[in-house]
């Protein structure tokens, strides 16, 4: 196995492109060293992006947020202003594994790894973040729910590297949460976890809404029907029962070893409406 | 005369008798006399044995002296974490 | 194949060693430099017995590659006493009987440790989950917990 | 008076106090070393190839290419390992289940090993060997493994403990009966009886330190091993069997060891790294994976319990039967029959019977858990306990407490029991203020007992006295948990001296004659026992040195309070000699100052607890959060009781990770599926509340202090008492353990359906 260490995401880029072997990016490596310690992945060669400037950083602008790849959890709870725009993706990246896992983990490679499961993803989607991928030749630009196709599977191409995420501008009366069931109170993988951003309009009613799934369908899932459910509301009860009517619908589980179908049809709804009042009340909603 | 209780797969070795009466002083020679009477105990006795003398269990202590009239209980040897 | 150069600090004393690119902090910390106080509990993150700090921040050395060390500050149990002088958490721990076998132990304190560094006074729920990423199969926890409780308080009187 | 067991009611002076263990400073600054933490020089590194199969025919192993790649040392498959078992079916069971011979019998079984220059080359010697499989039906579920076609696990197995004896082998291995009296009439005789049927799945011990050897072995047939283990001298002589090694030959080490639990009393992969060094001719050190730990060394059985209770409406129990099925993995166990012991051993029943089964299945052979077996039968029973207080409109402390067992009373496995303490516990729980504690919403309450026997066994100890007047006292049971701070505890209060001037070492099998394991809460019961002998061998030894000094017979010398005393009007003026002068003295007297004890620890006293569990559940969701856990155990007699209360927290502590969510989960093809701590979900720190203790101390009265085994108990009733708390919150009885969220959420459905 070769170790890289370029300084520039081009160059991680064509490291990749050009590597003939099984190549990966290490950013914190806690899903990367896993698999390698299991023997579920034998790379020839490892790219470690977390000495690339661009990617070290959570910079605000008047578009949004940039979140670098290589940034940790750990560091975007410690950004304020990031977790005060956008409190759910930050608690979704905060709620990855312990202290120690927190440390390493970004959500970029949250997205990367693509499974079902991903805490951060659901917030993500429902926040409407956007992934920069660096490619050998060019850059592009892609919207979160569009990169993860299948359990362990993206639509990056080999050489492709996300090099950050973007969150976009918060519009005033905005709020977002994430929650996730899992059976302990720390460490486990979600059985079910439920992203929801909103933002409201006057007297409180929801102008625009999106809801995301995890750890219920192959992929994690932008549940538009349940985003409508809600918007022109005040999350009444009615509207409350719509939402967790359409998460459920749009469940797609399997019976494994963190869950059942059932359960997780069941709880997708449940998490969905709490979700959904803490956003509300985030964004100001009475 | 002791009358030895059994229990367990001991019971199955005795022939499915509850108790069995045997002429011993000692938990050594109760266990000598007990494998005449029913071979099949022998089986028993090599996955191991614990024997109860009023209440207390002896595993090892062969050389115990059972009082006459005491209550004896042939138990299988138990394993603990 | 041939291994990598790699220049680094462990406890403050600046430290070389050859290893694999493959080869994790932790393997190089056992099986190349006799720093054996960190523990492989799992080897996937979960248990939190080779908890050691990189560049302050508690990580844990598995899930590290030992090249990533370059140029970099790792600390271990072994660098936790100062001189002759237990740490506080250390004298808690024996104090209050906060460890049985004794294998998760440096993890723990490691852990402690990072979260007095940033929150000298945490409640029992702070603790409690700053501590999440470390087993223990033996106390329950519950001495572990008041140990750091009680030194979090010695460190506050000074 | 010297070997006297009899319980003596006396003062003590350092026996129940707290002092810091000696082995902390190691522990806190990470220098103690642990089984992975021993190297030797030239060693090499040996690494397991192991069955992905549930039960497969190993047609041909090829190990060919893996010999031949540079730097690959050995390579071993079972014709390594020959049959030297001569008839001794459980050591070829054993020797089995290190190695598969002709059948992979469980998916992780071992079927070869190689020893490389490192690990790398090991990993890729590893991936050479060519394993050529033809699969076989298999079966890992407890109930399907009893039926008539079911595939058979071991072809050499007939059903024990029924007469005739078959006619044809079995997956039931062993059938076990006990009780007294007439079940059937006691039934006939109740006014209400209840049924209830139960599953547990499979727990694994978790103990957080792998297992990890280093072994060497010269052709000369002399060899030692370092390892993690509970009890060196039984791994020496399994190892020496399995290896055709002389026992005095074969030197073991313990380590320190992180965790046993019972997982760590059979040997697993010992024997393979001694055959490894002794191909090799290089010491090699074998260390497993998480994922190994799980796959292929000993969980506790998972479990299929039918049990009726018949009682009368004054809540007189009037007959208890149980039919307890307990898979035993792929080698036969006792398991089912420690089941069937324990399941009623906490009542005093006129009608009672429980048959065990001991059923084979393709899973990793069973070891012992902390009171094994007894937390699976503790929450059947238990929980019907409680349903039938509820039938009966009965308080279920007040009725567990109108049955209690008590001294007298016949036991459900057999022997009349002495004084014993599970009335006392109840009584405690009853005044308890947990017990009137206000529950907050989605809060419910349960308490549930439990049993264990406890043993003692083979010990053997020596205690040396310094010039300078400090002991060292040398032991051979492993400690665990603190045993060389309670062991230094007893030779200070024996001998009269400060806790300081002792000093505790675990010795080596070369040091000291054979020592049983540290299982069954043996450890500070017989080291404890054989300590105190020891050192008053050591003071007959002090009075003679100080009758000869002052020239007087040893008649008229007493030990007492630490210094050797002349007796009578005749002597008033020899001014006593302490254990300092005399050993100062030694030289000059007789040489060095020795104690030895060898005793089969005997008469080791039962032990009871009841345990009181508070627990809040999502009304939506089912997720559960203990929220006040309260232990009451009887020790006996707490020698140190800061770890006789790390004993009740810890064993509580994984009593409810196993209530809630700790479980081994097959797929259809016999596979594990979570072999790792990520879904195999024992307690987090978060996950748990406080755990109160209450020591009540019932003495012993087979031993000198009144010492009963502590370890076990403590896992034993959580499982029903969470069982009951959730009973009590959510109106729903759970059957089925771990009593995770779905299975709640499930029962709570069908409930209301």
């Amino acid at each position: 196995m070769k170790y890289q260490t370029p300084s520039t995401t081009k160059e991680a880029a064509v490291l990749i492109k050009r590597e003939r072997g099984k190549a990966f990016v290490l950013a914190g490596g806690t899903d990367l060293m896993v698999r390698m310690k299991t023997g579920l992945t034998e790379p020839d060669l490892v790219v470690d992006i977390k000495h690339i400037p661009a990617m070290q950083s959570i910079k605000k602008s008047a578009t949004g947020f940039r979140i670098g790849a290589a940034v940790s959890a750990a560091e975007m709870g410690e950004n304020a202003p990031l977790k005060k725009a956008w409190p759910g993706v930050v608690e979704s990246a905060n709620l990855i594994g312990s202290d120690q896992i927190q440390n390493r983990c970004t959500v970029a490679g949250n997205l990367c790894n693509a499974s079902p499961a991903a805490d951060a993803v659901p917030a993500l989607i429902a926040a409407g973040a956007k992934a920069n991928v660096v490619g050998p030749q060019r850059r592009r630009t892609v919207s979160v729910e569009k990169v993860i196709t299948g359990p362990g599977t993206t639509s990056l191409a080999k050489g492709e590297v996300v090099e950050a995420i973007t969150l976009p501008k918060r519009p005033p009366k905005s709020g977002d949460a994430y929650l996730r069931f899992i059976p302990r109170s720390e460490m486990d993988i979600a059985v079910v976890g439920v992203g929801v951003s909103l933002t409201l309009g006057n007297n409180s009613v929801i102008k625009s809404a999106r809801v995301a799934l995890g750890a219920v369908a192959p992929t994690p899932l932008l549940v538009s029907a349940a985003g409508k459910a809600i918007v022109g509301t005040k999350l009444d009860k009615a509207a409350l029962n719509k939402l967790a009517e359409a998460c459920s619908a749009a469940c797609n589980p399997i019976d494994d070893k963190r869950g059942t179908v059932e359960f997780r049809t069941e709880v997708a709804g449940v998490l969905a409406q709490r979700a959904a009042k803490i956003a509300y009340k985030r964004a100001g909603g009475k | 005369m002791l009358k030895v209780c059994l229990s367990g797969p001991l019971k199955a070795a005795a022939d499915g008798a509850a108790s069995v009466s045997i002429s011993a002083v000692t938990i050594r020679e109760l266990l000598r006399e007990l494998i005449e009477q029913y071979p099949g105990m022998q089986n028993q006795l090599d996955d191991g044995i614990a024997v109860s003398v009023n209440g207390q269990i002896f595993r090892d202590k062969w050389s115990e002296e059972i009082p006459e009239g005491a209550e004896v209980f042939l138990l299988p040897r138990i394993q603990g974490g | 194949m041939a291994g990598t150069f790699v220049s680094t600090k462990i406890n403050g004393d600046q430290t070389e060693f050859v290893c694999q690119a493959g080869e994790t902090l932790l393997e190089v910390l056992r099986n190349r430099l006799g720093l054996t106080g960190s523990k492989e509990g799992c080897g996937t993150g979960d248990c939190g017995a080779c908890s050691v700090t990189l560049d302050g921040r508690l990580v844990c050395s598995c899930l590290v590659l030992g090249v990533e060390a370059q140029g970099r500050k790792v600390n271990t149990i072994e660098g936790l006493a100062d001189g002759d002088a237990l740490h506080p958490l250390q004298s808690n721990f024996i104090k209050h009987a906060a460890l049985q076998c004794g294998i998760c132990t440096p993890g723990f304190l490691i852990a402690s440790k990072a979260l007095l560094d940033r929150n000298p006074n945490p409640t029992d729920e702070e603790i409690r989950f700053a501590l999440a990423g470390n087993l223990c199969r033996c106390t329950g926890y519950d001495k572990i917990v008041r140990a750091v409780k009680a030194t979090a308080k010695d460190l506050r009187k000074k | 008076m010297a070997n006297d067991t009899k319980f003596r009611n006396r003062q003590f002076k350092s026996v129940g106090t707290r002092p810091p263990r000696p082995d902390g400073l190691d522990k806190v600054t990470g220098r103690a070393k642990f089984g992975a933490d021993t190297f030797a020089p030239g060693q090499l590194i040996g690494l397991v190839l192991r069955s992905p199969h549930a039960h497969a025919e190993i047609k041909r192993i090829d190990t060919s290419k893996a010999e031949k790649l540079n730097g690959v040392k050995a390579v071993i498959t079972s014709k390594d390992l020959p049959d030297l078992t001569n008839g001794d079916r459980d050591l070829y069971d054993t020797l089995e289940n290190c190695m598969a011979r002709d059948r992979a019998l469980y998916d992780g079984h071992a079927v070869a090993a190689v020893a490389a220059i490192d690990a790398p080359t090991a990993r890729k010697a590893l991936k050479l060997i060519r394993v050529t499989y033809k699969l076989l039906p298999h079966v890992t579920d407890v109930d399907e493994a009893m039926k008539p076609n079911a595939p058979l696990v071991q072809p050499r197995v007939y059903t024990r403990g029924v007469s005739p004896k078959p006619k044809s082998p079995s997956n039931v291995a062993k059938v076990s009966e006990f009780g007294h009296g007439d079940v059937e009439a006691g039934f006939k005789a109740a006014d209400v009886v209840v049924e209830k049927s139960y599953k547990t799945e499979q727990a694994h011990q978790g103990y957080i330190e792998p297992h990890a050897c280093l072994a060497s072995v010269g052709p000369d047939g002399h060899g030692e091993l370092w390892v993690t283990t509970q009890g060196h001298f039984i791994y020496r002589n399994t190892c020496a069997s399995l290896l055709g090694m002389e026992v005095a030959k074969l030197k073991v080490t313990s380590s320190e060891i992180g965790g046993g639990f019972g997982g760590k009393t059979h040997v697993w992969m010992e024997p393979i790294a001694l055959a490894l060094s002794r191909k090799a001719n290089r010491p090699v050190k074998l260390e497993m994976t998480r994922d190994e730990v799980f796959r292929s060394t000993g969980p506790t059985s998972s479990t299929s319990i039918d049990v009726k209770i018949g009682v009368k409406k004054n809540g007189k129990i009037t007959a208890a039967s149980a039919h307890l099925r307990y898979q035993d993995g792929a080698f036969p166990g006792i398991w089912a029959m420690l089941g069937a012991m324990t399941a009623y051993a906490c009542y005093d029943l006129k009608n009672v019977k429980t048959v065990g089964y001991d059923v084979l299945v393709n899973r990793p052979k069973v070891a012992a858990y902390r009171a094994p077996s007894a937390p699976m039968a503790a929450f059947a029973i238990e929980s019907t306990i409680n349903e039938v207080a509820a039938e009966i409109g009965m308080d279920p402390v007040d009725f567990r407490i109108k049955n209690a067992a008590k001294e007298g009373t016949k036991s459900s496995y057999g022997p009349t029991y002495g004084p014993i303490g599970i009335g006392p516990t109840l009584a405690a729980v009853k005044k308890h203020p947990h017990m009137r504690a206000k529950l907050e919403k989605n809060q419910g309450r349960g308490m549930a007992c439990g049993f264990w026997f406890n043993f003692g066994g083979e010990t053997c100890t020596d205690l040396n006295i310094g010039v300078d007047g400090t002991v060292t006292l040398t032991v051979g049971t492993i400690d665990v948990g603190g045993a060389r701070a309670s062991l230094s505890l007893i030779a200070a209060e024996e001998l009269g001296i400060p806790y300081e001037s002792v000093k505790c070492n675990i010795t080596d099998t070369g040091s000291l004659g054979h020592n049983d394991m540290t299982d069954g809460s043996r450890g500070t019961f017989s080291s404890g026992m054989s300590t105190i002998f020891a050192a008053r061998n050591a003071i007959e030894e002090l009075c003679q040195r100080a009758a000869d000094t002052w020239e007087i017979s040893v008649k008229d010398v007493v030990w007492d309070d630490g210094k050797a005393t002349a007796k009578g009007k005749k002597h008033k003026k020899l001014k006593p000699l302490s254990l300092d002068e005399l050993a100062g003295g030694s030289p000059n007297t007789g040489g060095p100052i020795a104690g030895h004890s060898q005793i089969v620890a005997d008469g080791a006293g039962v032990s009871f607890a009841s345990h009181i569990c508070d627990i809040e559940v999502d009304p939506e969701t089912s997720a559960t959060k203990v929220v006040r856990y309260t232990v009451v155990q009887d020790a006996g007699k707490a020698i140190h009781p800061d770890y006789v209360e790390g004993q009740f927290q810890g064993g509580a502590a994984q009593g409810i990770g196993w209530a809630l969510n700790e479980e081994y989960i097959y797929d259809e093809n016999g596979r594990l599926q979570n072999p790792g701590f990520l879904d195999y979900r024992v307690p987090v720190c978060s996950d748990l509340p406080f755990i109160d203790t209450q020591i009540l101390e019932i003495p012993n009265p087979n031993h000198p202090y009144g010492i009963r085994g502590v370890g076990e108990t403590s896992i034993v009733p959580p499982l029903a008492a969470i069982g009951n708390a959730l009973s009590d919150v959510a109106g729903v009885r759970m059957t089925h353990v771990p009593m995770s969220p779905p299975r709640i959420r499930k029962a709570i459905k069908e409930n209301q359906a």
